[in-house]
């Protein structure tokens, strides 16, 4: 779930630019061109996700997506996800271009969070590709979460029922998000693994 | 011989407006392998997808194995009949395994596991891939074999006709030599659109002529590809192993006739 | 989608008008003075203001509409509860108890985002793409990011397209898209069919690119339009921006 | 004529590991028309993008107009002299307007603007895409015109040698005959990677026949086409349109000689 436009203060929104900014900067070191395309692919994934809604009364959710690009791109993700939140922002209106450096500090220190689950699971030799996909994006999921609620926590105490809402509403994204971000891991591992094999240099 | 594809007065826009098919009528019987020719745009790929029942919102009316594909109901369980095979080999490739895509249509019809594996291994013996390549990742494959692959996942639903777009596009003459063999060995209904008018000679027996979304021609299939201005007048041009006499006599003969609608009523 | 949103980016009206680097700079500017208004007076008035700068752009009615509102989606259910939420004087509205400031509050919100959002569409709406990554590009933002964003922008014109493909070879197979556990390996397949055909698809476009000398600068025949209509939007932006800022902080504070 | 494309002893493997191009010798000249034939997976785009510039880390040398594609700087500075036509169009256009993309290449090598402008207008006239075009969105067009624009973009860089893969293959007889006369006005060294033999007959005077990543003959067009037991050992077929007498003397002479030394040919 992004943060929309008009409810943090300023000064957060300044944090979430110098937060994403500096991230940014770190996951972009040591760039080689020819990693544009598998960076560009993945920020399409991560644009395209959120076209994925499903009900969640009284709003809808969708589909995230940057468990899957932490396990893939690694600190490349820090990169491709705030390209990605401003052409979903630019493009579809999600999100906003106010709170893009709060959502990209979110969403890329919660994908940071999966890539290492998943070299640590997968490290062990003894969790299914499946299985350490779909607890990295779990795990994902469930820190953006986290995070989120403290955000609008922080806002105010008129905020608390929204903030446990925005995290109950994340629920479902979890589950879908763990399965989904599992079988694709799988797929993946069958049929591209250098893919999966390190995200960045 | 019954009418398994019965086409009439069809129109079809694409979502942006533009006109993509325009009153074309036609029907197909049981065991009729027609090719379906005409220039780029011309609406043939259209045309299958809407046979295939993935396209609604066209008028007139078209139905295949007596179900009307207006309806939703009609459209969905056209599958079970119909097998189509899509220009790019890749875009019907969606399994990690040989296997587990060939078993995903059969799967889908909610087949036993026993029947699904025969008819797996039926199907690709058919198309000629042995036991080696069921394991393998269809990504990996040369074009010939993807397209195999994609031809083994319809198969194995068995089809009562086959729909093949532009199967020949990314193959050698190799391959296309190859497709020509198991399509022969493959004794089902078809319908072949292609740019490739030897491969039609090859594998049809009747064609249609599309150009802008209109049937200009339908007729046996050296009667229609030997008719030099007919072609030429739709961007084509006769197969150069067509010889000098057929050339004359069926440009002698004229245009087709095309078969008048109104003619079949209909048999229900 | 994109092929509408480049369309509009093509009018002539003076937002399009408009240097894109000047228009970034000044409406970046604006927007950090809306996001951060508390009174509610100003921020209806920087609203309106916010909408003027949008009805600029001469943009069709149907097409903001529905932009608009498909950005206030995530946002208005959680403005609705606030009244309910927040403590403070009570306030009775045909028999359910809302709470002023939670109104107050919520207002705010809203008038803020609806000022936030519109700026930000009549920035994207009125520039091409590439107009805008070449502002972003002399405007110092790193050149991987901007081969990022023209690459992916590139992409998601095709990506629409392979996904229309695959949901039909999924139907042709007889594949029925219903939410249930066992549809869930064919759609993570197809998640995972498109990165890889992406990926191939997308180094070939980035080959295409390189082959015909592209290094990651952007370049254009359309020069940014100058003169002193620039130096006069812009100015009347930042003005604004500053008279809203002092409101703000007016007398009442 | 000078040497503009020097290979030797080139070798290449996919990233994966897999051997692409094996021992490949050629040279190429200026004014040369070269056909690039074989079976898929012969290694022709390989070979392509290669020569574009595109692939580093292969071994053995490869020149093109005097870059050695071996160092960095080479590679990166060929595209002034080498212009790159990719087998799927689509994939080259880049821009919102058709003006724009043909602009792209110009505009890259840092030409002032009159100078962009009248090499647009001339490379889009030189494919017959009249000013009504330069305003459209490429991805509207039709294939054929989309590969007329993807050219044009190429043509506007003046390169010295032209590179088109696969120009034909989602192309109509009448978008190829179309080609074919493009071509014919594009005074230009070319190097066509093509599974239409009828195309290459047309455009080439000369033949790269490849199979398995290793050059097996290299030859005047009609005298390698015409050849059936070597066309036919490499998954190709003699072109219905040459003669028989043509063929009966292809096959007397035998296997061809290449003409560069050091290059052994393989048994089969």
């Amino acid at each position: 779930m992004h943060l929309s436009d008009g409810i943090l203060p300023v000064p957060v929104l300044a944090a979430g630019f110098v937060v994403a900014g500096a991230l940014a900067a770190w996951g972009a070191a040591a760039w080689r061109d020819e990693e544009t395309p598998r960076v560009a692919v993945f920020t399409a994934a991560f644009f395209a996700a959120s076209l994925l809604h499903f009900k969640v009364p009284p709003t809808s959710v969708h589909l995230l997506f940057h468990g899957l690009l932490g396990v893939v791109l690694g600190r490349r993700a820090l990169v491709a996800l705030p390209v990605g939140l401003a052409l979903q922002a630019a493009l579809l209106g999600h999100g906003g271009l106010s709170t893009l450096g709060v959502n990209a500090s979110v969403f890329g220190l919660a994908a940071l969070a999966a890539h290492h689950a998943f070299r640590a699971l997968t490290g062990t030799g003894r969790v299914t590709p499946f299985a350490a996909g779909a607890l990295a994006a779990a795990l994902g999921v469930a820190l953006s979460a986290v995070a989120v609620m403290g955000l609008l926590w922080s806002v105010g105490e008129g905020f608390r029922l929204v903030a446990q809402y925005a995290l109950i509403a994340h629920l479902p994204i979890l589950g879908v998000e763990a399965v989904v971000t599992g079988f694709t891991v799988e797929f993946l591992r069958r049929v591209r693994p250098a893919l999966l094999a390190g995200g960045c240099p | 011989m019954s009418c398994l594809i019965e086409v009439e007065h069809l129109h079809y826009r694409y979502p942006e407006g533009r006109a993509a098919l325009g009153n074309l009528t036609f029907h197909l019987s049981h065991g009729e392998r027609v090719g379906l020719i005409g220039p780029n745009g011309a609406g043939k790929t259209t045309l299958l997808l809407l046979l295939g029942g993935l396209l609604p919102d066209f008028s007139g009316s078209a139905r295949v194995a007596g179900h009307d594909l207006q309806t939703r109901a009609g459209r969905q369980q056209v599958h079970r009949h119909l097998g189509l095979v899509f220009q790019h080999a890749e875009d019907q490739l969606l399994h990690a395994t040989v296997f587990e895509d060939v078993a995903f249509g059969p799967l889908n019809l909610g087949l036993p596991e026993t029947e699904v594996r025969r008819r797996v291994d039926a199907a690709l013996a058919s198309v000629g891939l042995d036991d080696t390549a069921r394991d393998r990742v269809p990504f990996h494959l040369s074009a010939g074999e993807q397209r195999r692959v994609a031809i083994a996942g319809v198969v194995a639903m068995a089809p009562q006709v086959l729909l093949l777009d532009e199967p020949t596009s990314d193959l050698d003459p190799r391959g296309r030599r190859e497709l020509v063999r198991i399509l022969e060995g493959l004794p089902i209904t078809r319908i072949i659109s292609s740019h490739n008018l030897e491969f039609v000679l090859d594998t049809c027996d009747r064609v249609l002529l599309l150009d802008e979304g209109r049937l200009v021609a339908d007729g046996p299939v050296r009667r229609v590809l030997a008719n030099e201005p007919l072609m030429l007048r739709h961007g084509l041009e006769v197969p150069s192993c067509l010889s000098a006499a057929e050339r004359h006599e069926a440009t002698l003969a004229g245009p087709l006739p095309l078969p008048v609608p109104h003619v079949h009523p209909h048999p229900h | 989608m994109q092929a509408e949103v480049e369309q509009f980016a093509r009018g002539t009206s003076p937002l399009h008008a408009w240097d894109a680097r000047w228009k970034v700079v000044s409406l970046a500017v604006l927007m950090l003075v809306l996001a951060s208004l508390d009174s509610l007076s100003v921020a209806t008035l920087g609203a309106a203001g916010a909408l003027a700068v949008l009805a600029c752009g001469r943009l069709p009615l149907r097409f903001l509409a529905r932009r608009l509102i498909a950005a206030q989606v995530f946002l208005l259910p959680c403005l609705l509860v606030l009244p309910l939420t927040f403590t403070g004087a009570p306030l009775w509205i045909g028999g359910v108890r809302l709470s002023g400031e939670g109104l107050r509050v919520a207002s705010l919100f809203y008038l803020r985002a609806l000022a936030l959002v519109a700026v930000a569409m009549a920035l994207v709406y009125s520039t091409p793409m590439t107009s805008l990554l070449r502002a972003l590009q002399e405007l110092r933002l790193p050149r991987i990011l901007v081969a990022l964003a023209l690459l992916t922008h590139r992409y998601l014109s095709t990506l629409a397209g392979e996904f229309t493909r695959m949901r039909w070879a999924l139907a042709a197979r007889g594949f029925s898209p219903r939410p249930r556990p066992a549809a869930w390996r064919p759609l993570a397949n197809v998640v995972g069919v498109a990165l890889v055909r992406s990926l191939e698809r997308t180094e070939r476009l980035q080959h295409a690119t390189r082959s015909r000398g592209y290094t990651g600068r952007l370049r254009s025949l359309q020069p940014f339009p100058g003169g002193p209509a620039n130096w006069l939007k812009s100015a009347a932006c930042l003005g604004a921006a500053l008279g809203l800022w002092f409101l703000d902080r007016g007398p009442g504070t």
